[in-house]
Formats: C-alpha cells, sequence, structure tokens
C-alpha cells in the first residue's frame, strides 16, 4: 500500500506541477482570474446594485446565493447525517432531558465555572454581531453562526453535555437547523410566488419597506440570519453526538 | 418487382395466437374452454395465412409498416412467396400439433399445461413473425422472442435433464445470436445506413468489400444456430427432453425451420444469389453444410433412442436446406425452398408416431419396438409413410424437393456435392426405414408368427393418432399437387418452376 | 536562473502541491481510519489554499468597499455647504452610486473567497460524517486499523 | 409558475426534505406522503421542462436574477432534461418501493433517512440541471454526504463500506474543485458556457493548466462513477446498505457522474478538444473494455444479488464511458441513450432484490428458489429487467447496446464491440442462473415431472402492493423507452448533433 500510495502522489503531484510554469505569478493583478470581467463586475458593481460594500458577503448571499443555500444545506445533512449513523436507541430527543436530568457529572471547577459564565454572554453577543454586520465588515452567517455554537459547546466543555443540552435541547437542535434553511429557502420562494426567479430578492421590495436595491441587501441580512440559525444548532449537535458517541450522555 | 399491397393482415396473422395467451391464461383452471382457445386462435392463423395465398401466387407481396423503432429502421411486416410459403407450413401444422398436444398432455396428465399452451402459442407468434418479416430486424426481433418462449417449453418437466437440456439450449441460442448475428447485423446496418428491406437481388452488393461479405456471411450461417449447421447443432438433441409435441412443431418444425429460413433469407433476401455467385464465397457454406449432412447422418445411425434419431436426423436435413441454399442455382434453391414443407410435414410425423408410442407403451428406445407395429399399426404406418418422405422416396412430397436439389447440384456444377446427396440419402434410408420394418417384421420368431388382429391392437387415444394420420396423408398429397409450392418458392428465384 | 524565478514568483503553488500531496499520501496509505481522515483535512486545505492564492493581488486590500466610499460625507458636505443642509442629509443610494469611483486593482478578487467559504464548510461536513462513521466502525469492530478490521472481518465468515 | 419549471425541479424536492425533517419526526405518518408529493412535483416539472425544450430549445433560469457568468443558472438542453426527468423517475419510483422497507430496515431513523433521501435527489438533480461548474461541486457534495449517511444507516460492513466510499468519494470531489480551480485561473469564470467561451477566445487549448484541468476532472469523476480500477467503494457501498439507498443510489449516482462527463467534455472543453487534440480515444476505450470485462467476469464470481448487481453497475459504467470516448456520434448518442435506460434497468433489478430481501430476509441468489410459482409477477417485472441489462429486444436495453455496438463499428473500435458482446453473455449466464434457480428450485427433483408446483399453486406470496407497483412500473418503461426509442434518440440526436464529433450521422 505504502509504495502504492507513493506512486499515485508522485504521479498526481507530478502532474499538477507541470501545469505550474503556465500559472500566473503571485499576487499578479493581471491574470484572467483577477482581470476578467467577473471579477472586476463584483467589484465594481457590488455596491450599486445591491447597497452592500462587503463584496464577499453580496457575491455569496446574492450572486451565488443559490450555492450558498445549498452550503447551509451541506451543514444541515452533516447534521443529520451524523445524527443517524451514531445513534443507536430510538431517538429520545423527544423528551425533554435537559430540566429533569439536571446532575452535574462533577463539581463545576470555580475558575472555569466563573470565566466561562463570564465568556459566553460576549461570545453569543459577539456572535450576533457578526452576523448582523456581515454587510459591512468581514462576517456574516456562517462565521456567526460558528461562534455562536461554539459558545453552547464551550457551555458543554466547561461543565457537562446536560447543562447544554437544558438550552439547546436536541428537539431545537434540528427545528432550529431546519428553520434556518427553512428561512433561507423562504425568501427564495416569496420571490417565486411574487413572479420573479427563485431568490431573486429585487422583487421583494413590493412586501418590504425598501426600494429595489435595498430589498436586496436586506435580504442578504435575512438569509444570513437563516445560515446563522442552522450553523449554530448543527455545530452544537455534532459536537454533541460526537462526543458522547451518539447518546447524548455523557461526553467521552 | 411485381405490385404489393398495404394489409394489415400479415400483423394480425403474427399477433393473433399472441392474443390467445391472454384467455388461455385467463382460462387457466378450464383446459376445455383453453384449448377451445387454442383451437380458435389456430385456425383464425391458418385462415389468415391462406386468405393471403392468392395475393401471393398472383405475384404481388403484401407490406405493413408498424413503427419506426431506430432512425431508418422499422418494424416492418412484409409476405413474399418465401414467407408465404414458410407461414403456410407453421400454420397449418399448428393446428394439427393442437389437437395432438392435447392428447399427449392429458395422456400423460402432464403438470402446468396452462403455461405449456401460453408458450406454445407464443412461440407460434414469433414464427409467423419471422416468416413475414420485412427485414433483418424485424426477423432477428422475432428469432430472438422465439428462443425465449420455447425455453419454458424445453424445460417443461423442470426436472435435472430438462435443466441441463435447457442450459445447452439457451446457451447455445443465445450466445450465437447475441454473438454472431447482433453485430453482423450492426455491421449491416453500419454499412448500407438502409433499412435492410429483404429484396430478390439483395442489398448488399456494393456496399462491403468480399472479405467483409465472407465473414458477413459466415456470422449469419453460424449465428443463426437455430438451423444447426455444425458445430452448432448439439442443442437439438439436447433439446429433445422437451414433451414430444414441442419437439414435434417446434423441433423439427417451427425452431429449426426458422433457423433455415433465416439463413435462406440472409442468402436470397440479404446478399442477393448474384452478387454470392460473384463473390463466389458460398461454398464455403456449402461445404460446412455437406460435412454437417454426413457427419449427422452417421450419427443418427448410431442412436437408439427415438427421439434423438429423429433429432440427428433433422440436423442432416436442414444442412440440405443451407446446401441447397448455398449452390445457388435457381433449382437447388427452389429445391431448398420446397424442402421446408417437404420435410416438415414429414418429420412432425415421425415425431408425433414417436411421442404416440411413448404414450401408448412408454417405450423411448428403437431396440425395445420389435413387432410393436402390429399392436400400433397406424403408427407404423404413417411412421413408414413419414420416413419415405423424409428419405425422398415416392409416393411422399419428399421426393419433389430431393429432385429439385439433385438436379440443381447439377446444374452448379458441383459434383462432389452431389454425390453427398446421394451418399446421404442412402445413409436416411439406413436409419429410418429398419424402424418401421422392424415393427412390422421383428427378428424375434415369437413376436412375428403373432396372428393380427384389430382387436389387439394399443393405439395412442384418439388426440394423438389422428393428428399423425393427417400429416402422413398431408405427405401424400403434397407429391401429388406441389404446384403451389413450387409456385411459391419460384417466385423467389424468378422462374416459374 | 529560471527555475529560482519561477520558484519565487510561483512558490504558492509548489506549497500547496507538496501539501496536498501530503495529504493524499496520508489518505491512501495510513492504516488507521482517524490519520486517514486527517489526511484527508489536509488535502481539502490544500486546495483551499490554492483558491485563495488565486484571488491574491499585490497592493490589494480586503474586498470590503473603504468606509468613506460608501459614506461620502466630507466629499457632500463641500458640495452642499451653502444650503446649510450638512448635518441632516444622507445621500441617497443613487447619489453615492453616482459619485462612485472603485478602482478594481484596490481590491482582492471577491470571488475565491466565496468559494472557499463553500469548501471549508463542506470539508468540515465531510469531517464530521467521516469521524461519526469511525466512531460506528470503532463501536461495532473495536478497531479503527485497517487491517485489524478486516482481519476480523474475514475471520467471521 | 411554466417559467419555473426548471428550478421546480429541484427545488419541490428540496422544500418538502426540509418540512419533513421539521415535521416528520414526531408524526412517522407523515414522511411518506411528503416524499411522495415532493418527488411527484418534481417529475411534473421536469415532464413540463422536457416539453418546453423540445419546442423551445435550451431554456435558461437565472437564480438571483443574475445573468451568468455573475450568477449561478440552470442551463436545461435536451441532455440534462432527459436525464433529469430519469432522475426524478426512477427516485419516486423507489420512494414508492420504500414504504414498507424503510420502517422495516431502518427503525426510529425514518424521518432522517426521509430527509436525507430527499435532499440526496435534490443534489443529483441539481448536478444534473446546473450550468455552473462549481455549484456543481457544491451539489455533488450534497448527494455524496447524504449517500454515506444512507448507506451507513445499514448493517455493521455497511458502515466500512461508508468509510471507504467518503474517503474516495473526497478524493474524487476535490479532484474535481481542483480542476475547476485550474479552469478558473486560465479563464476566470465559473460558468461552464462562459468557460467554454473563455477558451475559445482566448484560445487556451494548448494551455497545460487546460490540460491538467481536463486531467483531474475527469479522474475525479472516474472515482465517483466507479470507473474500472477506480471503483473499489462501489461493491460493498451498495451491496450491504438498506435496500432502499441500493435502489436509489444504484440506478442514479453513477449515471449522474456520466452526465457529468458528457457535459464537461461537451459543454466546456469541447469535443474538438477532448477528442481530436488529445486523441486518447484509443486508451480509454481500451480501458473501458476491461473495466466491462473484468467487472463481468467478477459479477460472475458472486453469490450474493446484490454483489451481483454492484458489479453490473461497474461494468454499465464501463459501457458508457468507452461509449462516450469513441469519439463518433453514434457512440455519444448510445452513451447518452444507455444513461436513462441503464438507470431504469438497474432500478427494476434493485427492486427486485430488495423484494426479494424483504420477503426472505436473504441476499444469496438461492433464495430465489420456485419464486416463478410463488411469485409471478415479481418474477416478470424482473425478467424484463434482466433481459434489459442482457440485451434482449424490444426491452431498453437492447437498443442502448444496438446504438453503442453501432457506434464502435463505425468508429472501427472492434474490441469495444466484442467486450460489449462478451459482457452481454455474461450477463446471460449471470441472470440465467437466476432464473434457473427460481424456475427449477436450486435443487431440482431427479427424474421425471415436478409436481411440486402444482401442489403450491395457491400458496403465492407475492409482494405487497408498494412494493410491486414500482417495479411493475419500471419494467414497462424499459419496453416503453425501447420500444420508442426513436422519440428519445431524437432529441439525443438533436442535442449531440450541435458538436463537432467524430464520424457523419445517419
Amino acid at each position: 500500500m505504502k509504495s502504492f500510495a507513493l506512486i499515485t502522489v508522485i504521479l498526481t503531484g507530478w502532474l499538477l506541477l507541470s501545469a505550474v510554469s503556465d500559472f500566473p505569478s503571485w499576487g499578479d493583478t493581471e491574470s484572467p482570474a483577477n482581470d476578467y470581467r467577473l471579477s472586476q463586475h463584483y467589484i465594481t458593481e457590488t455596491f450599486p446594485e445591491s447597497s452592500v460594500p462587503n463584496m464577499v458577503t453580496a457575491v455569496l448571499a446574492d450572486y451565488r446565493g443559490y450555492d450558498t443555500m445549498f452550503e447551509t444545506v451541506v451543514i444541515f445533512v452533516a447534521g443529520i447525517a451524523i445524527m443517524s449513523i451514531l445513534r443507536r436507541k430510538p431517538l429520545d430527543y423527544l423528551k425533554d432531558t435537559g430540566r429533569e436530568t439536571r446532575s452535574y457529572k462533577k463539581d463545576p471547577d470555580l475558575i472555569i465555572d466563573t470565566t466561562c459564565r463570564l465568556m459566553i454572554p460576549i461570545i453569543q453577543l459577539f456572535a450576533l454581531y457578526v452576523v448582523a454586520h456581515g454587510h459591512h465588515s468581514p462576517g456574516g452567517g456562517f462565521q456567526g453562526g460558528v461562534i455562536f455554537g461554539a459558545s453552547f459547546i464551550l457551555l458543554a466543555l466547561s461543565r457537562d453535555l446536560q447543562a447544554a443540552q437544558r438550552w439547546v435541547p436536541e428537539k431545537r437542535v434540528l427545528n432550529l437547523a431546519g428553520i434556518g434553511i427553512l428561512i433561507y429557502s423562504g425568501f427564495g420562494f416569496a420571490c417565486m410566488i411574487l413572479g420573479s426567479n427563485f431568490l431573486d430578492y429585487e422583487i421583494l421590495h413590493k412586501i418590504m419597506p425598501a426600494t429595489p436595491v435595498e430589498a436586496r441587501s436586506h435580504s442578504m441580512l435575512g438569509v444570513e440570519i437563516g445560515v446563522a440559525f442552522t450553523c449554530t444548532a448543527i455545530m452544537f449537535s455534532i459536537y454533541s453526538n460526537l462526543a458522547s458517541n451518539g447518546d447524548m450522555k455523557e461526553t467521552l | 418487382m411485381p405490385s404489393s399491397l398495404t394489409s394489415f393482415t400479415p400483423v394480425l396473422a403474427t399477433l393473433v395466437s399472441l392474443l390467445a395467451v391472454l384467455p388461455i391464461v385467463l382460462l387457466g383452471k378450464r383446459p376445455n374452454l383453453r384449448e377451445g382457445a387454442t383451437f380458435l386462435a389456430a385456425f383464425i392463423k391458418f385462415g389468415l395465412v391462406v386468405s393471403m395465398l392468392p395475393t401471393i401466387l398472383a405475384g404481388s407481396t403484401i407490406e405493413f409498416t408498424v413503427w419506426k423503432i431506430v432512425p431508418n429502421l422499422a418494424i416492418a411486416f412484409r409476405v413474399d412467396g418465401l414467407g408465404m410459403l414458410f407461414g403456410l407450413v407453421a400454420s397449418s401444422l399448428w393446428i394439427v400439433t393442437s389437437l395432438y398436444s392435447i392428447g399427449y398432455m392429458r395422456g400423460l396428465k402432464e403438470h402446468s399445461q396452462t403455461r405449456f399452451f401460453t408458450f406454445f402459442a407464443i412461440s407460434l407468434s414469433a414464427t409467423i413473425g419471422v416468416a413475414f418479416a420485412a427485414n433483418l430486424f424485424t426477423l432477428y426481433l422475432f428469432y430472438e422472442m422465439l428462443s425465449l418462449a420455447t425455453y419454458p417449453l424445453v424445460t417443461h418437466h423442470q426436472d435435472k435433464e430438462a435443466r441441463t437440456g435447457g442450459r445447452t439450449y439457451l446457451t447455445y441460442l443465445l450466445s450465437t445470436s447475441i454473438g454472431f448475428v447482433l453485430p453482423a447485423l450492426i455491421f449491416v446496418y453500419v454499412k448500407t445506413g438502409s433499412n435492410m428491406e429483404f429484396s430478390n437481388s439483395g442489398f448488399l452488393s456494393g456496399h462491403i468489400t468480399a472479405s467483409e461479405a465472407l465473414i458477413l456471411l459466415l456470422l449469419f450461417a453460424f449465428g443463426f444456430a437455430k438451423s444447426g449447421l455444425m458445430p452448432f447443432h448439439s442443442w437439438l438433441p439436447g433439446a429433445m427432453v422437451a414433451p414430444t409435441p414441442v419437439s414435434a412443431l417446434l423441433h423439427a418444425v417451427a425452431v429449426v425451420k426458422v433457423g433455415v429460413f433465416c439463413i435462406l433469407r440472409v442468402f436470397t433476401g440479404v446478399f442477393g444469389t448474384d452478387y454470392l455467385q460473384d463473390l463466389d464465397i458460398a461454398t464455403v457454406v456449402a461445404w460446412i453444410a455437406a460435412f454437417t449432412v454426413v457427419v449427422s447422418s452417421l450419427i443418427a445411425l448410431t442412436q437408439d433412442n427415438l427421439k434423438r434419431r429423429l433429432a440427428f436426423s433433422t440436423v442432416g436435413q436442414l444442412s440440405y436446406i443451407i446446401l441447397g441454399a448455398a449452390l445457388l442455382s435457381d433449382r437447388a434453391v427452389t429445391g431448398s425452398m420446397t424442402h421446408i414443407a417437404m420435410h416438415a410435414v414429414g418429420k412432425i410425423t415421425l415425431f408425433m408416431c414417436a411421442g404416440a408410442i411413448f404414450v401408448a407403451t412408454g417405450k423411448k428406445y428403437i431396440s425395445q419396438m420389435d413387432g410393436l407395429g402390429r399392436k400400433m399399426p397406424i403408427t407404423f404406418a404413417a411412421f413408414s409413410i413419414g420416413a419415405l418422405s423424409v428419405i425422398g422416396l415416392p409416393p411422399t412430397g419428399g421426393l419433389i424437393s430431393k429432385f429439385y436439389l439433385v438436379t440443381g447440384a447439377m446444374d452448379a456444377d458441383q459434383t462432389a456435392l452431389l454425390v453427398i446427396f446421394l451418399i446421404s440419402t442412402i445413409l436416411n434410408a439406413a436409419y429410418l426405414l429398419p424402424i418401421g420394418y422392424r415393427a412390422f417384421f421383428p427378428k424375434d420368431a415369437q413376436l412375428a408368427n403373432q396372428p393380427f388382429s384389430w382387436k389387439t391392437t394399443e393405439e395412442a387415444n384418439w388426440q394423438c393418432i389422428t393428428p399423425l394420420s393427417i400429416t402422413a396423408v398431408l405427405a401424400i398429397l403434397l407429391f401429388i399437387k406441389p404446384q403451389f409450392l413450387l409456385q411459391l418458392a419460384g417466385l423467389m428465384v424468378g422462374t416459374n418452376g | 536562473m529560471e527555475l529560482l524565478e519561477a520558484l519565487s514568483t510561483k512558490f504558492n503553488y509548489w506549497i500547496y502541491i507538496i501539501i496536498m500531496m501530503i495529504g493524499l499520501y496520508a489518505m491512501i496509505s495510513k492504516n488507521n481510519l482517524v490519520k486517514k481522515l486527517i489526511g484527508m483535512s489536509i488535502f481539502q486545505t490544500a486546495i483551499i489554499l490554492f483558491y485563495v492564492s488565486i484571488g491574491v493581488k499585490e497592493g490589494a486590500t480586503i474586498p470590503i468597499l473603504y468606509h468613506d466610499q460608501v459614506h461620502p460625507s466630507h466629499g457632500y458636505s463641500h458640495h452642499k455647504a451653502d444650503t446649510g443642509h450638512i448635518e441632516d442629509h444622507h445621500p441617497s443610494h443613487e447619489e453615492i452610486v453616482a459619485n462612485l469611483l472603485i478602482e478594481p486593482d484596490d481590491f482582492g478578487n471577491p470571488l475565491p473567497h466565496v468559494l472557499m467559504l463553500t469548501a471549508i464548510v463542506v470539508g468540515v461536513a465531510t469531517l464530521g460524517v467521516g469521524l461519526a462513521l469511525t466512531q460506528k466502525i470503532y463501536r461495532d469492530f473495536g478497531s479503527i486499523e485497517e487491517s485489524e478490521i478486516l482481519e476480523s472481518i474475514k475471520s467471521a465468515k | 409558475m411554466i417559467d419555473q419549471s426548471p428550478a421546480l425541479i429541484l427545488l419541490a424536492p428540496f422544500l418538502l426534505a426540509i418540512l419533513l425533517a421539521l415535521l416528520g419526526i414526531k408524526r412517522e405518518w407523515l414522511c411518506f406522503p411528503l416524499v411522495i408529493a415532493g418527488l411527484a412535483i418534481s417529475v411534473a416539472a421536469s415532464v413540463v421542462t422536457l416539453l418546453r425544450v423540445i419546442d423551445e430549445g435550451t431554456i435558461q433560469y437565472f437564480f438571483g436574477g443574475w445573468e451568468p457568468p455573475f450568477g449561478i443558472n440552470l442551463r436545461v438542453d435536451g441532455l440534462n432534461a432527459l436525464v433529469a426527468l430519469a432522475v426524478s423517475t426512477v427516485s419516486l419510483l423507489t420512494a414508492i418501493y420504500s414504504k414498507r422497507a424503510v420502517p422495516a430496515e431502518t427503525s426510529d431513523k425514518v424521518s432522517q433517512f426521509y430527509t436525507l433521501y430527499l435532499l440526496s435527489v435534490t443534489g443529483l438533480l441539481g448536478i444534473v440541471l446546473t450550468g455552473d461548474a462549481f455549484n456543481l461541486y457544491v451539489l455533488i457534495e450534497i448527494s455524496a454526504l447524504t449517500s454515506y449517511a444512507l448507506i451507513g444507516m445499514g448493517s455493521r460492513r455497511a458502515t466500512l463500506a461508508a468509510y471507504k466510499y467518503l474517503i474516495m468519494g473526497t478524493i474524487g470531489a476535490s479532484f474535481y474543485l481542483l480542476g475547476v480551480g485550474y479552469l478558473y485561473i486560465k479563464t476566470g469564470s465559473l460558468n461552464m458556457y462562459d468557460i467554454q467561451e473563455q477558451i475559445v477566445a482566448n484560445n487556451l487549448h494548448g494551455s497545460p493548466s487546460i490540460f491538467v484541468a481536463f486531467v483531474v476532472i475527469i479522474v475525479g469523476v472516474w472515482i465517483k462513477m466507479a470507473f474500472f480500477p477506480l471503483h473499489s467503494w462501489l461493491p460493498n457501498s451498495y451491496a450491504y446498505g438498506p435496500s432502499t439507498t441500493s435502489a436509489l443510489l444504484g440506478p442514479l449516482v453513477t449515471k449522474v457522474m456520466i452526465y457529468v462527463m458528457i457535459r464537461m467534455i461537451l459543454t466546456v472543453f469541447g469535443p474538438e478538444f477532448a477528442f481530436d487534440q488529445l486523441d486518447w480515444s484509443n486508451i480509454i476505450v481500451w480501458m473501458s473494455v476491461i473495466a466491462i470485462l473484468a467487472a463481468s467476469i467478477s459479477a460472475l464470481a458472486q453469490a450474493s444479488l446484490q454483489k451481483i448487481l454492484a458489479f453490473l453497475i461497474i461494468a454499465e459504467v464501463g459501457y458508457m464511458v468507452g461509449g462516450v470516448w469513441l469519439a463518433d456520434k453514434m457512440g455519444m448518442i448510445g452513451s447518452i441513450y444507455h444513461i436513462i435506460a441503464d438507470a431504469f434497468m438497474t432500478l427494476c433489478v434493485f427492486l427486485f432484490a430488495g423484494i426479494i430481501f424483504t420477503k426472505t430476509g436473504r441476499h444469496d441468489i438461492s433464495a430465489m428458489e420456485g419464486l416463478f410459482t410463488k411469485m409471478p409477477l415479481t418474477m416478470v417485472g424482473f425478467l424484463v429487467g434482466a433481459f434489459s441489462l442482457i440485451g434482449i429486444p424490444p426491452t431498453a436495453g437492447f437498443f442502448s447496446k444496438w446504438y453503442l455496438i453501432q457506434g464502435g463499428i463505425s468508429s472501427g473500435h472492434y474490441e469495444y464491440v466484442a467486450a460489449l458482446l462478451i459482457s452481454s453473455l455474461i450477463n446471460a449466464v449471470i441472470f440465467f442462473r437466476i432464473i434457473e434457480i427460481a424456475y427449477f428450485g436450486s435443487k431440482p427433483a431427479e427424474g421425471h415431472g415436478y409436481h411440486h408446483n402444482e401442489e403450491q399453486k395457491d400458496g403465492t406470496m407475492e409482494a405487497s402492493f408498494s412494493m410491486l407497483f414500482p417495479l411493475l412500473i419500471t419494467a414497462a418503461v424499459l419496453l416503453g423507452i425501447g420500444l420508442y426509442n426513436q422519440e428519445v434518440v431524437e432529441i439525443i440526436t438533436n442535442f449531440v448533433s450541435q458538436f463537432n464529433i467524430g464520424a457523419i450521422i445517419l
């Protein structure tokens, strides 16, 4: 196996290297990728067309919004997939286990507990900022969602899984994740119902107090929130399933 | 080309037995009605075929295009002389065999009779479909259909023997048709780009080179393995595990005749005899056929199982037909076409006799049949007539076709092949005549001295006896009135034989 | 000399290919299922590096418009000074756009970043599912060494 | 709503998947109707789209209203309209089949199973319809991730198979992604059509990057479609997964990947580049010959029905890859027609395998003893599928072979023709072995007669309607697209004749 791997790697590497001489140099502003009308359009026209200064967000949520919707679905799929692969017993997330079994595995460490108590609200607040301010600064739904999810993971780490489950029991996780995608696709379907193409936010100005250009910007915020919902929920779900080997009781 | 009519009749003639499947299956629990349906379909089919006869004899053809299935290629029907001839044989013999199989199946209380009659009917549809196919593609379609529809018939007993026989059967037929015919077919299609419609002068001429032609010819000759050309013949004796009516109709008449019919079609309709003559490649096939004739006759001599002996005889007789076609002279081709009919009538008589003997006495082996003629005089009389026809002796139709074949060989200046014909005729006589002779005149003195009386006969039931008598009479009738057959064959070769 | 130049100006490609091959080697040759997944992660990350390095432009900044491009309070206040509405006036979108001057070379190419956000997400998802499968395999076979698992399947037969 | 039809094909199952995830957890009874509803809408939309394509030619649908290359579009022409219809129909039929199989095989995970099922279909449909090279990658990953989970829900061995699939699948998809990167670096575009225009406009055909991009993409897609010898993930995945999973993924995943290959060759790189400039036809056709033969022979050696079918899929992949690389119009038409025909014939036999497994709990072919009398209708369905795989007229499989062989002959690749014929014969052996067991029983009675049958006449144990119905429909479809193959081929021909491939067409 080792020699086979070596041969494969050498062959593939050689093949890939053979094209390097053909590539533009590092940082070349004239390279086709950077010079083609596609990239130019995104840089110069994003703001006029959607009044969003952050081009990455605009490309993500508007020009390639369809891609991003499926990106969210990828996360969603990962969550469900991990759950369905690992779960052995009938899903007991239907029961609201959080409140009754609120017993800590061990005595919480004072320093850790207090630090996390202080940190978690700040982390969550920052997550919300990242989501909401994604138009103007680096950030957006994925980043914000992941940070938000991390806050719950921190909670689970500092105490135990049950404590975090109190806030986000599994049932809620799934619902949140589904609702997130529903929000995203809801924007799309709303456009369809109003007679335009899927995710063509411009038409939404009819039901929004905004101009067509602003409608794009507002809708982007909306879909980012949807993304954040899904991300938050699934990040925590992935952690809790992997950490407890799928039975949601004790962490490894 | 004489005029051609468009009519739905050939399609109907093909479909009628396929449609009969429905009542047969539905009436499965009520055997009398079920067999009624079979008969009705058989008569309608025969009627439909006969209704087309005057038109064909008048020199025109009947055509119908069902639908285009591949670009430039349609499922189409066309009735001409050769197709008519074969259609007549198959549909008329179906009636007789239906009667016979009812007697046989009930006599032996076979299981799954509904399935039997269902696939019997489907096979007939396929046979008529082959007969009336207008192009190579349609021909192939029905050819494959026949292979599959006969599988449940061959393996009817569902025992170990049937399993082996059925396996050989399908292996040979499917592997040759998929392995040889299909590529040849597509090759022809690619090269000509045409609809592959049969015509009296062939359509390949000018599209392919001589070496390609030879390969194609061999692919077709071996690919239609139903014709039993050696070395692809051994499915035929293997398939004799089937119930006798199946052997009778399908393996002496429908299946094997479909094989030779296809080869005749390829020779006359695809290549055209003139083109083959120009290329001078048919001799290869002729010699393979000649080899098959002699070898199979020799093998037949050694067989003790009656059905197996008949099977090898069939292998030989089929090669006569191929040989006749490969001689390419008008008379030889006429002879081989008529031989389809003559041999069919003769051989079916023989098979039905074998079946009747089995039903009445349970005997399968020739060595057990000494003196049996006294107990079953009608059966053995019919057997003898059938034997005469297969050998080609008067007063039976076999003489007519043999005559044409032999004179055709002279026309083609193939003296060596002529000799083969004669040798094989002697061999035919050697393996068929003693059976009848010993049945009536046993060596065993005790048996020989028994007085004969109608009261001591132990014939099989009437459903078995009637059909074989009819075919025996038919064999004689064809000697007296062979004109219409010759006329049909003549339509194909351009002379009015 | 040429090679050196190629190395210095195109080092990003060399790096990505080397990293990628390390990952690929681990994926194929490692016996431990988790190590394979680590290899997979390296492999995917290399592709991300490749894409992101495509979008790099010399002298460009992140692809977000400057604050004063979008909020051109200065430029406007001079223009509108005589009307006396400096404080209250919020220029409309159209007005901003009309005066907007964007030099494409100032900003990095946004597209690779967007694409790689997707690739990152896919990488996370795949890694997660892979780990879940590994856990289940461990549960079922009691090992995460491929050879041992195959051995136990063979002996079970 | 007619204008929205291309988008609805994939958005309907997508939306219902999400609704199902939200509503179906507590209400298991709701899952099945939702799945059927979503897929039925999808089928209807596919039909409408196909009719529109026949009528109007290529249809474009711009997501977000952005025209390519700025936004992502669906670009539906004759090729993908047909494939999309096949995909949605196959998934609908499998869904009907799954009504009883899913609760039986994956108890308490029904809603997750169906959510993943619908999303998998969404992914496959998205792959087929999209006009954007990068979007294709995202959807490949969606269908792949869902497949890993759908397979991993099966037995013990299935998990390991799913893991292997995950590793191989990731390599394949990443190669594809890398190839798209190479294209992007040279053309600056991600839209398939635009990439082609840029390649032509800038005369990039000689560029090593484009060459490497081509190789990497094709190899990546080969891994995903299990082209021999890159097939090792497939047999176990399909053999050990739940039967519904096999019935969904078996017919679809490999075919969709072949679609991707054809799309890449024709639309992105252009046949002039792929066939004329590279001139690899000989090598790749030989590779496919080896693939066909090796896979067929491996299939012959298997005892479990599911494994036989898995290897047959690999052989069929060889057919289509070879057919495409014949660099001949008829070969291309044959391959495209075979995508559709093969989807249905694989579905047919996988449904049969699923029914047998539910009824007998066994995978090995000796489980099929005496089935002709016990389950006559099921056997009829199976026979049609088997005949189609063998290539017996008038089933669809015969005609796809017909076109492929025609392509092989007219391009002079006789080795390919021979491989097709040999594989047909091997298929015949495989299926008649099964038919024999079903007909004779595994130990046939000695001597004359097999009266066992008559006694059991009334003891039929036909599968339930929800399982039988899709099987028989599939069989009918196989006959239908066989007999009316000219209509299908006409659409394909219209599509293929835009391109300049090989020999003249009849």
